[in-house]
């Protein structure tokens, strides 16, 4: 039988997932897995806004912070469970997209990167500057779920690195599914029709606004519940996670990785993600090397890593 | 009244600095439709090789002539070697390569120049002139001239020079600009030479008033970007506008409503233009072609 | 992503097998915002490893350090100080340069049981004790309390206080905030600015229309501070300014002019004044070797503040090591809260159970401006 | 009262009329061309009735209602189709995904139901599949279906966005230049096409250069001069209007027209 793509990004991705692990000799490896799928997650709505429908955002992180920050704020302040916390910072984030992506998605090009950009920048700012809520610069600190205490009540003990390596190993695998499913449904259609000819997807009776929402609402959900998962295994949040600098580096994963794949950006934030922990032997050489391998990439594979294997392995199966 | 005075004079003095920089994105910017977010490094490297000059006994005039021609030749590289084969690609491909090409540049600047934060001495000393009440740094004028001579040589240059009428033609139509005999290679390298060169003049301006390090790029470029997408990318005049408005912007609101959301202030009214006018105040608005 | 992940094995598994000397790790913020602080930071850290391998290391085993950039981000300190812990197996860390990255790296000291010394400021990082946790720099609240001591010595009480938006202003901000009314000032004024900011005029002209206005102080680091004072003088304003313990250094000096910055007060460390110590200043001997070899290893780069909390946390940390009665991270943590009497750059150091700081007030010095140079305020 | 009427429709463009107080009428299963020389109007014309331009005076009604200024998803929605004289194509989907777009408003559904991939989704797009697979067949591309839609052929392509307009099922289907580029061979599978759209009660509004085909397809032409109608009616008589012949030739050949005739 042959595997739609659906079916084979899924099986590749839990095969490297679950196979990684025998690999590793100490939990730092775990640490960095985890990290790895934390970006990843917020890729994935990268991939749907910019690899699906074309639009661009420097602005992402912004949501990031508004999860992570829903992780440190609700529980002190409302009581809410810092699991719940995920769910309504994922409301908050999606009602955040809903409100701004309206005016900020009629813009194109430069300029829709310029306004997601500031919207980043307020949010970030925003952070930083009300120290009575947010601890400021500084951050602050973040309950402890109580999962991994939970998951020891029934039998299963891991230690901390484990813990996150898995479940945010589950949640990003679960995100993917979700990607996967809507690129080949009738929403992900109009998305990367809207992405080829917004005007011929217009005649064609997709509502452009709508669906550009769409996708601007579902990619700020992806990054909310990033930004939860690493306020939450840091124990620590920094209004840096909102900065344009974050905000940069997801995209510039899922473009490098490849923006039209799900699996193109999974593994562009891999790659992103362990290349300063690589690089840290080149030390004053690091970010040399990191912007030499944006260019590069960018020049001789612009649909990206993964596509442009893809399309390699093709032309040679042919 | 001398307090809006000093707020004003603080306000332009900014200003300037933000149009500087933004006026160095509208050539690329017009010859190819690149926004370069590597703009930024070219304002640092200009402001850095005249501070390794001077240090190295040049007198400033000499160190800055270098740094703008040393940043030029960095400039025709960038383009030579990054945006030339890339051409045609979207977006933001185009802003992962200049936001690599800035990571590269600034670890490379890290590398050979250090990490100091250094000053350039004032070009008429720091004796602070006084204007009915509020004080202004003579440096102040220099960088406030230089942004206004830089529009003007701009202005010129694309309204009234055929190279410059070259530069917007191969924006408009690479290829019709090639049928009727443009060299579009040239022109990009020019415009990547004058882009450079615009950006390093700015940063010998501004290294007196703002001290430079390897790092100063992405803030400057962060600011200079809005200013100029406020004002509407390619516009000169919008460069300048879109520069001083959001100098002024902050100034007035860190005198008047709080200094602590200043750069909030700042971004908002960008978005409330940019909701207003999609392509900024001076963009131009093309029509759809279908 | 096998293969690198293999290729990460790989190299991790070259840098252990080098090693059966004794493996420290440090993680500062080299690069990034808060790089002015990081770079002396890891200068000094990498200058003392070397230094004390020369003269043969700890009871004749070489030091091996480990060190990574964090580049001021509070995840990467933290996957850093997971590297540290469980693949280089390090017996303790120094670094934090932020409080931020410092909060991070002290979850996994707490949690893998090794030492760990924190070169931020801010009070939380020992308050309360955890065993694990130390630190060298005074904190944010001790520079206040110095500060409107001296201010209030001076007979100003209204001040305006002006704080540069990161992390280290903010938090200084905060804490002088808290511990103004206390100490008896009154803040009459409070902005802040942007730490690249090219002109703080309008904050300073807000500050100086307060009515009965006596002095203003400033909390921030970098360049900011320097762009205060150049302003201050631009503006002429004539009432006393203070600077925070985060411009401690020459470097401020020159940004700002000399002219400029005359009469400027700030809290200090002896470091900035060794030649003018007393010559029986237990300080004396300490601050001016450190600065002569800094001095040497940086090509000339000037002494900071921050370079000294490195080498204070260096110092604790390698006599530990020498007084521990074996090169284990329990022994070794030990050894560090039983060190007394120590003296480092920053003040004389005297760790207790209770005591995760052991300094008081008396080590900041108030440093004035004076000529281009230093003059010790009595 | 007709399907599609156009009433006094004008726009300018920096202060140059473009289409200035053009109106006609076009029934079900009728074919009504719009000629001009390059430059007179037409796609602007053709912009403003399908709600890509937002005229500056006039009416659009369609079935009787006004509908000046829609937006296209929404005239889509009310039966309204379009092709493009330069190609819209979603050059990086797969020429059978081209035409499943067409059928977007049949298959739409809640986004949640699609991110979860629920059997709703899927029927919906199994159904609009196979609807496009049934419209591809009709324009010949039946075999090309999995291909990526950018390594078609031009007159591929140009059929390709008729099966995508056609999968919405319009009762007015606008064609902008549907054999331009084409050759001989291909011009004459869309003039097949066209028929065929025709009878099965589509209205057509051509736009087209061959002037062959237009003559043969067209119950009633238009013809635009510099924004302006100067001329309306059955293609016999259009082409021997001497204002016509002026406008499209210039003064003194009117055989060419004849010829075509």
């Amino acid at each position: 039988m042959r595997l739609s793509s659906k079916q084979s990004t899924l099986l590749v991705l839990a095969a490297l997932m679950i196979i990684s692990p025998f690999f590793f000799p100490s939990n730092y490896y775990y640490r960095v897995g985890s990290l790895v799928f934390v970006n990843a997650i917020a890729v994935v709505g990268i991939v749907i806004l910019t690899g699906y429908a074309g639009q661009i955002s420097l602005g992402h992180a912004g949501f990031v912070g508004i999860g992570g920050y829903a992780c440190a704020l609700l529980p002190v302040h409302l009581g809410v469970p810092p699991a719940l916390a995920v769910v309504l910072g994922a409301v908050l984030s999606g009602a955040v997209a809903y409100g701004v992506g309206r005016p900020i998605l009629r813009l194109k090009g430069y300029y829709l990167a310029v306004a997601s950009l500031g919207f980043g920048v307020l949010v970030a700012m925003v952070l930083a500057n009300e120290g009575w809520l947010t601890g400021g610069p500084d951050g602050i600190k973040v309950p402890d779920p109580g999962l991994r205490a939970l998951l020891e009540s029934l039998g299963i003990t891991l230690t901390n690195p484990q813990f996150w390596y898995a479940f945010c190993g589950l949640v990003l695998f679960v995100g993917a599914w979700l990607a996967l499913n809507l690129h080949d449904s009738p929403t992900g259609r109009a998305l990367r029709a809207l992405h080829g000819s917004e005007v011929a997807a217009r005649t064609a009776g997709v509502d452009v606004a709508k669906a550009k929402l769409n996708a601007f609402v579902i990619s700020a959900v992806y990054a909310s519940v990033a930004g939860s998962l690493l306020a939450l295994q840091n124990r620590l949040i920094t209004p840096d996670v909102a900065g344009f600098m974050h905000s940069i580096e997801l995209v510039t994963m899922a473009v490098l990785g490849g923006a039209g794949s799900v699996l193109g950006g999974i593994f562009g934030a891999a790659l992103l993600t362990l290349l300063p922990q690589v690089l840290t032997v080149l030390q004053d050489y690091e970010h040399v090397v990191l912007g030499l391998v944006m260019m590069l990439v960018m020049i001789f594979l612009p649909a990206g890593l993964i596509p442009s294997a893809r399309r390699l392995l093709r032309g040679r199966g042919e | 009244m001398s307090d809006l005075l000093q707020f004003l004079a603080s306000g332009v003095t900014v200003g300037a600095v933000y149009a500087l920089v933004a006026l160095g994105f509208t050539i690329i910017y017009n010859a190819s439709d690149v926004v370069n977010f590597a703009q930024g490094e070219f304002v640092m490297l200009g402001g850095m090789i005249s501070v390794a000059g001077v240090a190295a006994g040049l007198p400033l005039p000499l160190a800055a002539l270098i740094a703008i021609a040393v940043t030029s030749a960095i400039g025709v590289a960038l383009n030579t070697f990054a945006i030339e084969p890339a051409r045609g690609a979207p977006v933001v491909s185009l802003i992962i390569i200049t936001i690599g090409a800035s990571i590269f540049i600034r670890g490379v600047t890290q590398i050979v120049l250090g990490k100091g934060t250094h000053r350039l001495p004032s070009f008429s000393g720091d004796e602070p002139l006084h204007v009915f009440g509020a004080t202004v740094l003579p440096q102040s004028l220099w960088v406030t001239a230089g942004a206004v001579a830089i529009f003007v040589a701009l202005w010129l240059f694309f309204t009234r020079t055929l190279t410059g009428r070259a530069v917007l033609a191969t924006s408009n139509n690479r290829l019709a600009a090639q049928l009727v005999g443009i060299n579009t290679r040239f022109v990009m390298t020019l415009s990547f030479a004058l882009s450079a060169a615009i950006g390093a003049l700015a940063g010998v301006l501004i290294t007196p008033i703002l001290p430079t390090s390897f790092e100063v790029g992405i803030s400057l470029a962060l600011k200079g970007f809005a200013a100029a997408m406020l004002g509407g990318m390619g516009s000169p005049k919008g460069a300048l506008t879109g520069g001083l408005l959001l100098g002024l912007m902050e100034a007035l609101t860190a005198g008047y409503i709080s200094s602590h959301y200043k750069d909030a202030v700042a971004f908002f009214v960008i978005l409330a233009v940019l909701f207003a006018f999609p392509r900024g105040l001076y963009g131009s608005n093309p029509t759809e072609r279908v | 992503m096998k293969r690198i992940v293999t290729g990460v094995v790989a190299l991790a598994l070259m840098a252990t097998a080098a090693s059966a000397d004794i493996k420290i790790g440090a993680i500062v913020s080299e690069t990034g915002p808060a790089s002015s602080l990081g770079d002396p930071e890891a200068r000094t850290i990498r200058m003392m490893v070397e230094e004390l391998n020369t003269r043969g290391g700890i009871k004749g085993e070489k030091l091996k350090l480990v060190l990574y950039d964090d580049s001021g981000d509070p995840s990467k300190a933290k996957t850093f100080a997971t590297r540290l812990v469980e693949d280089d197996s390090v017996v303790a860390m120094v670094g934090g340069t932020t409080t931020g990255t410092s909060l991070a790296i002290l979850a996994v000291a707490e949690e893998s049981k090794v030492p760990f010394i924190s070169l931020a400021g801010a009070i939380e990082i020992i308050d309360p004790v955890k065993p694990y946790v130390f630190k060298t720099p005074h904190t944010d609240r001790m520079a206040c309390l110095k500060i409107f001591e001296d201010m209030k010595s001076r007979g100003l009480v209204k001040i305006g206080l002006i704080s540069g938006t990161d992390g280290f202003g903010a938090s200084m901000r905060a804490q002088c905030l808290t511990v103004a009314k206390s100490s008896g000032i009154e803040i009459v004024a409070d902005e802040t600015y942007g730490p690249k900011d090219a002109d703080m005029t309008p904050q300073l002209t807000n500050i100086r229309n307060k009515p009965g206005i006596q002095a203003i102080l400033n909390s921030g680091f970098g360049q900011g501070p320097a762009t205060i004072t150049r302003n201050y003088a631009q503006l002429g304003i004539t009432l006393p300014l203070y600077q925070s313990h985060g411009v401690a250094s020459n470097a401020f000096i020159e940004l700002s002019g000399a002219k400029n910055a005359e009469g400027v007060r700030l809290p200090g460390t002896a470091l900035l004044v060794g030649e003018l110590l007393d010559p029986k200043d237990p300080q004396k001997a300490v601050v001016l070797a450190y600065k002569a070899s800094f001095e040497k290893a940086a090509g000339g780069a000037p002494v900071s503040t921050f370079g000294g909390y490195a080498h204070d946390a260096m110092r604790i940390l390698t006599g530990a090591i020498a007084k521990a009665p074996s090169a284990k991270p329990a022994a070794i943590r030990d050894a560090i809260e039983a060190t007394t009497g120590l003296v480092g750059t920053t003040g004389t150091y005297n760790y207790s159970k209770t005591d995760h700081l052991g300094l008081d007030l008396s080590a900041f010095r108030i440093l004035e401006i004076n000529n281009g140079g230093w003059k010790l305020v009595q | 009262m007709s399907l599609l009427q156009v009433e006094g429709l004008g726009i300018s463009f920096g202060g140059v009329k473009a289409v200035n107080d053009v109106s006609f009428a076009l029934d079900t299963g009728r074919i009504v061309s719009v000629i001009g020389p390059n430059g007179a109007g037409k796609t602007t014309l053709f912009n403003m009735i399908s709600g890509v331009y937002l005229p500056k005076s006039g009416k659009v009604l369609l079935d009787g209602e006004d509908v000046t200024g829609l937006r296209p998803d929404l005239l889509a929605g009310r039966g309204m189709s379009r092709t493009f004289q330069n190609l819209q194509i979603f050059h990086e989907m797969s020429v059978l995904e081209n035409v499943i777009v067409g059928f977007h408003m049949h298959e739409r559904g809640p986004v949640l139901s699609d991110l979860l991939g629920l059997p709703g989704s899927r029927r919906r797009s199994r159904a609009a599949a196979e609807g496009a697979r049934v419209l591809l067949e009709r324009v010949g591309l039946e075999r090309a279906a999995e291909r990526e839609a950018g390594a078609l052929s031009y007159g591929a392509l140009k059929r390709l966005e008729i099966a995508r307009a056609l999968a919405a099922g319009p009762r007015v289907l606008l064609l902008d230049e549907p054999a331009a580029g084409c050759n001989a061979v291909e011009t004459e599978e869309i003039d097949r096409l066209i028929c065929e759209v025709a009878r099965t009660g589509v209205a057509i509004l051509l736009v087209e250069h061959d002037m062959k085909l237009v003559m043969r397809l067209s119950d009633t032409i238009v013809v635009l001069d510099h924004g302006e109608k100067i001329a309306e009616g059955d293609p016999a008589v259009v082409s021997r209007n001497p204002k016509v012949i002026e406008a499209y030739l210039g003064a003194g050949t009117t055989e060419a027209l004849h010829a075509h005739g």
